[in-house]
């Protein structure tokens, strides 16, 4: 409410820590949607080097960006957030379908748990091969 | 934990520089009361020390008084006894320390919604949250995204102003033609809108919602919620239910719902409030179809 | 200034109805209320409301029960009326939306309460009061009813005639509590009080923190007699710790109530050998009491309600919010383990006077609701008969505020009614300190307009005193006559220790010329309002144990340990007390028994 | 898309969209994932890899339709996520005009890098 009495730090910090599991749930896919809407932009942009007339041009860009370290540890941060926002997406279907209602906070720390061990699973394939 | 001073260190930190010098007649006068009180409070700890007391952080402003401006916690301790809540943990501190303490309460049995409160992070009703269920120090603040009037009093205008967008009133299509007689309505239709006729208009969910906080014009689950009951009451009849979904339907209506729960979690009368937007949401996409 | 033609104060059950109404006769109402509607106490009722819709069920026996219940002190006009009149209120409330209970062919459900001959009491789960008061107040909303909220009355605006039979009503003076700003409100056509019950003159009771018992006070003041006070209710089942009511709904479902040695002691002990745990409320509040204290009450405070035996489906599809209130209050679970409950003050018989078409003595004011006595509870009311009093008598108001002909009312009101002159044996003076307190202008204006123009200058000057001095706090003075209260006017009361609670009243009443407000700010001021409060609760603290120590018998709820009996001989009369501008004047006027059908007998009250 | 995003708009018809798409993307990006990181590894990716499988009709169908998928769910979860923070007016009309204006040309480039990918040019 814009026009509410500023109650200065009392309502600026301190209420994240008071958030629930579904607030952190609608804050994170907030925070995942953004990075995976992002990153289509800049995934159209560098596939865009397949217009290119000479073909190595785009083969050269993405394996020079696939031999960048900080690259492939993007890539397995973009996974984490594409993993997070599928799971929480599921639940998040299953709540507009109605069910599971009374689990919501569960399936939220389940999607987490689950992003996490993917995420960890995935690491050697990612960040493996040669540089 | 012997003391039942309100804690002159925190007070004096609080609004030290407006204490210092009393000026006009009647601060000297509140000055000395407060002094008093805490005379007064100290006696009664002396001779009760062994008396177990709970600390109380209050929320305090006024944007009148002197001193008040400026937002503050006052620290209050309360002697405890077993079955305590924390409205009778404001009342004793009112009656006993600081008659100027203001906030809202009437029923004491969670049924007139006027003492929802934020305690230590929670909106909670005060008359029922007992203080035994509490961390100390008990935090206790206005509601968020809400206006503060004074101290722990929010301005609830727009809260009910969104109660009453929905046409909050049963309408039925047609009523029995015998004035005598009653509209029939199964128990299977009364179970099902039960939860819904429980909301006592505390504001507890309105003031959870991150949405509503950033969208003034979002109906809010107490809304929707009140919608929802009639909506789902089979005495209406469908056209009216028609031009209630419309009323749902709409850009600030349930789809603005992000699904957070914290409505759900907060309600003092346990109504699934976020099961009843996501119900009138398929509604509405059910109803849309036909036209598809 | 506001003007309307009706105004409402009050936005409970009765100030709703009422409103509703006179809305309907084409009037401009509006409400002024200390709380938000949805706030008011009606919302705590959770049995429900008698009327007689069954074929097999009549209101004559309606009106028999509630006459017998009332134990003669009711006056038949108005039990007739309100029983006739039940029913088509009920059925309208159930065609505005009210969602009761329903039996499995869709109608609603009807259950058996304390003293009714019939089930009859129809019910919205254990929450009836509350669905009864939001649907009204949607229906005040579907209306567009302008209501001021968060506005205290501090004062009606009366004409000052010497006999206040002459005197009229034409407004009220009400204090924007958000705001601090004072107003006057002009009611051209009539002024309703609902202000609901005076529990607050008690520490341990069922009734809400605003239950202050303005309306009564403000009337009184104004010339209004206030009547049979000294009636108070108390309720047998409510929880020790904070006084929160378990409903009769409870018994009626068939709940147990054991004391210490775990004696169905209703039976066992003879106090209702028929009706047992539904015989009528003081019944069974002395009944408790009465084991208390002959040792054995459960830690000599209170015993056991059980309805664990009614299973858990049956208690979850009508009792539930019973298992919440003890959980969340008393932290007991009524499924697992039995009730603590004992007796407490609920509900005040007594009040404003007025006739069946709730118009007092002074023409334009009206009162509906607890605050009032139309005399339709006598000397005990039964269990929800006070919700069809709201819906009908709030009604009936409102019709004949906003000006429609409802025919002329049979009960008499003001000094007219008087039969006999009373003499009150008071070890203090009574009323006003320092001799008159004038409740109007002193006869030096005339007119609509100047009456409530110069009451709003009497509220400023008052208020401004209030805030300006330095004195005690009104919570001490408060606590004070709570205190007197409930040790003295309690369910057993004594000529010593009534003389007593006087006493204490008249101190308190010194005590509080000494009264200030401490909190400076305009702003929500709930010091200031709880202040105002506080003068009224002294005003009908006095006038409840005034007639406690008048009425020398033991009827219906009043009981007196000097007189163990009903006397019937002398005592079907109402105990009426007029301020008389602050000196205080007990009188009696007779109770009517002849009905529209009957006239009804005096008979024994056993259940 | 513009007209979708008109100021008045009854009906959760973006609402059933965001959530249809959302259902689609679940497949598509999983398979999308495992095709480009653990079939193919993706530092291994070559133009001629690429091109082969996007001469495939039904994958370059698929390809192009979680493109305007994923473009309608991304763009359209931002608005929304704008809406809720209490856009009004003319800023609201603003940002919905430039997000369907971005979307759209994402789409556009998007599909003609995916013809480029092709080989029928
Ligand atoms: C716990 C409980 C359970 C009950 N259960 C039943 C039952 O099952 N069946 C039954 O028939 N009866 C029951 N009763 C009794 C019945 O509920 C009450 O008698 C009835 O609700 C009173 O309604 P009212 O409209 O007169 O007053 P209230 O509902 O108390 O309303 C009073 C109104 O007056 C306003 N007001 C007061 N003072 C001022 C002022 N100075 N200025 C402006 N506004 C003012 C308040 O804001 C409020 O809106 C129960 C009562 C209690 C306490
Ligand atoms: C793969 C499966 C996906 C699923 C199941 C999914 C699910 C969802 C759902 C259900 C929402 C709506 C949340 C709400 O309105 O309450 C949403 C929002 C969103 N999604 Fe997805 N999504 C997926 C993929 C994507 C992709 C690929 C992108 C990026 C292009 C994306 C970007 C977004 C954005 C930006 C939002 C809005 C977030 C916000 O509220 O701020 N999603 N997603
Ligand atoms: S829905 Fe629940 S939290 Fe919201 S106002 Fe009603 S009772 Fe309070
Ligand atoms: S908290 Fe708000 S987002 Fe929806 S589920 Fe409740 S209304
Ligand atoms: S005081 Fe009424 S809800 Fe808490």
């Amino acid at each position: 409410m814009s026009q509410s009495y500023d109650r200065g730090t009392i309502e600026d910090f301190g209420r994240w820590r008071d958030f629930s599991a579904g607030m952190w749930a609608w804050v994170f896919h907030k925070f995942t949607g953004w990075v995976l809407i992002g990153y289509l932009f800049t995934h159209i942009a560098v596939l865009s080097t397949a217009t290119a007339a000479d073909p190595t041009v785009y083969t050269n860009t993405i394996s020079g960006l696939e031999d960048l370290l900080i690259v492939r540890l993007l890539e397995v941060g973009l996974l984490a957030v594409a993993v997070f926002h599928i799971l929480n997406g599921i639940r998040l279907l299953f709540v507009d379908l109605g069910m599971g209602l009374t689990a919501q906070d569960k399936t939220f720390y389940l999607s987490l748990v689950l992003t996490g061990a993917i995420v960890v699973a995935s690491v050697p394939t990612f960040v493996g091969g040669k540089l | 934990m012997s003391t039942q001073t309100t804690d002159e260190d925190s007070e004096a930190t609080g609004q030290s520089d407006s204490e210092a010098p009393a000026s006009s007649p009647g601060e000297r006068r509140r000055a000395e009361k407060r002094e008093r009180q805490t005379e007064k409070a100290r006696q009664a700890a002396e001779t009760e020390s062994d008396e177990e007391t709970v600390l109380l952080k209050v929320f305090r402003y006024d944007p009148e008084v002197e001193g008040k401006r400026e937002p503050r916690f006052d620290d209050f301790h309360v002697p405890f006894y077993k079955g305590m809540t924390v409205l009778d943990a404001l009342i004793y501190a009112r009656d006993t320390y600081d008659s100027s303490l203001t906030f809202r309460h009437s029923c004491r049995q969670a049924i007139c919604g006027s003492d929802a409160l934020f305690i230590n992070g929670r909106q909670r009703l005060g008359c029922k949250t007992q203080l035994s269920d509490l961390d100390e120090p008990v935090r206790i603040e206005p509601l968020p995204h809400q206006d503060v009037v004074k101290d722990l009093v929010v301005d609830m205008e727009h809260f009910y102003d969104q109660m009453e967008s929905v046409e909050p009133y049963f309408d039925p299509d047609e009523l029995p033609s015998d004035d005598m007689a009653e509209q029939r309505q199964s128990r299977e239709n009364r179970e099902k809108i039960k939860m819904s006729t429980r909301c006592i208009w505390c504001g507890a969910c309105m003031s959870s919602c991150n949405i509503a906080a950033g969208d003034n014009q979002y109906l809010g689950p107490a809304a929707i919620n009140k919608a929802y009951r009639f909506a789902m009451d089979e005495r209406e009849g469908d056209e009216r239910k028609e031009k209630r979904m419309e009323i749902m339907e709409q850009e600030h209506g349930v789809w603005r719902c992000q699904t957070q729960f914290s409505c759900t979690e907060v309600c003092p009368k346990d109504i699934p409030l976020t099961e009843h937007i996501q119900e009138l949401k398929r509604e509405a996409v059910k109803s849309n179809l036909k036209f598809w | 200034m506001y003007e309307h033609d009706v105004l409402v104060v009050g936005a409970g059950g009765a100030g709703l109805r009422a409103a509703i109404a006179a809305h309907e006769e084409g009037a401009d109402v509006a409400m002024v209320t200390k709380l938000h509607p949805v706030r008011s106490h009606t919302g705590a009722a959770e049995g429900g409301i008698n009327a007689a819709l069954h074929p097999e069920d009549s209101w004559e026996l309606h009106a028999y029960d509630t006459m017998k219940g009332s134990d003669y002190l009711g006056d038949a006009p108005a039990i007739d009326t309100f029983a006739q009149d039940a029913p088509e209120e009920v059925i309208q409330l159930e065609h505005w939306g009210m969602p009761f209970s329903r039996e499995d062919d869709g109608k609603v459900s009807q259950r058996p309460f304390g003293g009714l001959s019939h089930p009859r009491t129809t019910y919205a789960g254990a929450e009836t009061g509350h669905h009864l008061l939001h649907t009204m107040y949607e229906q005040v909303v579907k209306r567009g009813i302008e209501v001021y909220d968060e506005w205290y009355v501090l004062d009606l605006a009366v004409t000052d005639e010497d006999d206040p039979s002459e005197r009229e009503c034409h407004g009220v003076v009400a204090y924007d509590i958000q705001t601090g700003e004072i107003e006057g409100f002009k009611g051209r056509k009539g002024t309703i009080l609902a202000t609901g019950g005076p529990g607050q003159v008690f520490d341990h009771t069922t009734n809400a923190v605003a239950n202050t018992g303005d309306g009564p006070a403000m009337a009184y003041r104004a010339g209004v007699p206030l009547e049979d006070m000294e009636m108070i209710q108390f309720h047998p089942t409510t929880l020790p710790s904070t006084g929160v009511l378990i409903s009769e709904g409870v018994r009626g479902e068939g709940g147990i109530l054991y004391n210490a040695e775990k004696e169905r002691l209703m039976f066992e002990h003879g106090y209702a050998n028929n009706d047992g745990e539904l015989a009528s409320r003081d019944v069974v509040s002395r009944a408790e009491l009465t084991e208390i204290n002959a040792g054995r009450g459960i830690e000599d405070e209170y015993v056991h309600l059980d309805m664990r035996h009614l299973g858990e489906e049956r208690i979850i599809d009508r009792l539930e919010n019973i298992l919440h209130l003890a959980e969340d209050f008393e932290g007991v679970d009524g499924l697992d383990e039995p009730m603590p409950v004992k007796p407490g003050q609920h509900y005040a018989m007594g009040g404003i006077e007025v006739d069946e078409n709730g118009e007092s003595c002074i023409s334009g004011l009206y009162a509906a609701g607890e605050c009032a006595c139309v005399s339709l509870h006598g000397a005990n009311r039964l269990g929800g008969n006070a919700l069809p009093e709201l819906l009908v008598f709030g009604a009936r108001a409102g019709t004949d505020a906003a000006g429609a002909d409802i025919g002329a009312p049979e009960i008499e009101t003001g000094y007219e009614a008087k039969s006999e002159d009373g003499d009150l044996d008071s070890p203090v003076e009574l009323g006003a300190v320092g001799g008159t307190d004038v409740a109007a202008d002193g006869g030096a204006v005339t007119g609509a307009a100047s009456t409530v123009e110069a009451a709003v200058e009497r509220a400023r000057e008052r208020v401004d005193s209030l805030m300006d001095g330095d004195g005690v706090n009104h919570a001490e003075v408060r606590a004070d006559i709570q205190e007197t209260m409930t040790e003295n006017v309690n369910v057993f009361r004594n000529e010593d220790g009534l003389k007593q609670a006087l006493r204490d009243i008249r101190g308190a009443r010194e005590h509080y010329q000494d009264v200030s407000v401490h909190d400076p700010s305009r702003t929500y001021n709930t010091d200031l309002i709880q202040t105002i409060e506080t003068r009224n609760i002294i005003d009908l603290a006095e006038a409840i144990t005034a007639g406690a120590l008048a009425r020398e018998e033991f009827r219906g709820a009043h009981w007196r340990q000097e007189y163990q009996y009903r006397d019937d001989e002398n005592w079907i009369k109402h105990t009426m007390l007029a301020w008389n501008d602050g000196d205080p004047e007990l009188y009696y006027k007779p109770v009517i028994l002849e009905g529209a059908e009957k006239t009804y007998e005096p008979k024994e009250r056993s259940y | 898309m513009a007209e979708q995003y008109s100021s008045f708009q009854r009906g959760g018809t973006r609402w059933v969209l965001q959530r249809l798409t959302a259902v689609f993307l679940i497949g598509v990006l999983a398979f999308h994932f495992m095709l480009l990181h653990f079939v193919n590894h993706a530092a291994d990716i070559t133009f001629l890899g690429t091109q082969a499988r996007m001469s495939q009709v039904g994958y370059f169908a698929t390809m192009w339709l979680f493109l305007v998928t994923a473009t309608f769910h991304g763009v359209n979860g931002v608005y929304n996520a704008l809406i809720n923070m209490g856009l009004e007016g003319s800023r609201k009309r603003a940002v919905g005009g430039v997000l369907a204006l971005a979307g759209l040309l994402l789409i556009l480039q998007g599909t003609r890098v995916a013809i480029a990918m092709t080989n029928l040019l």
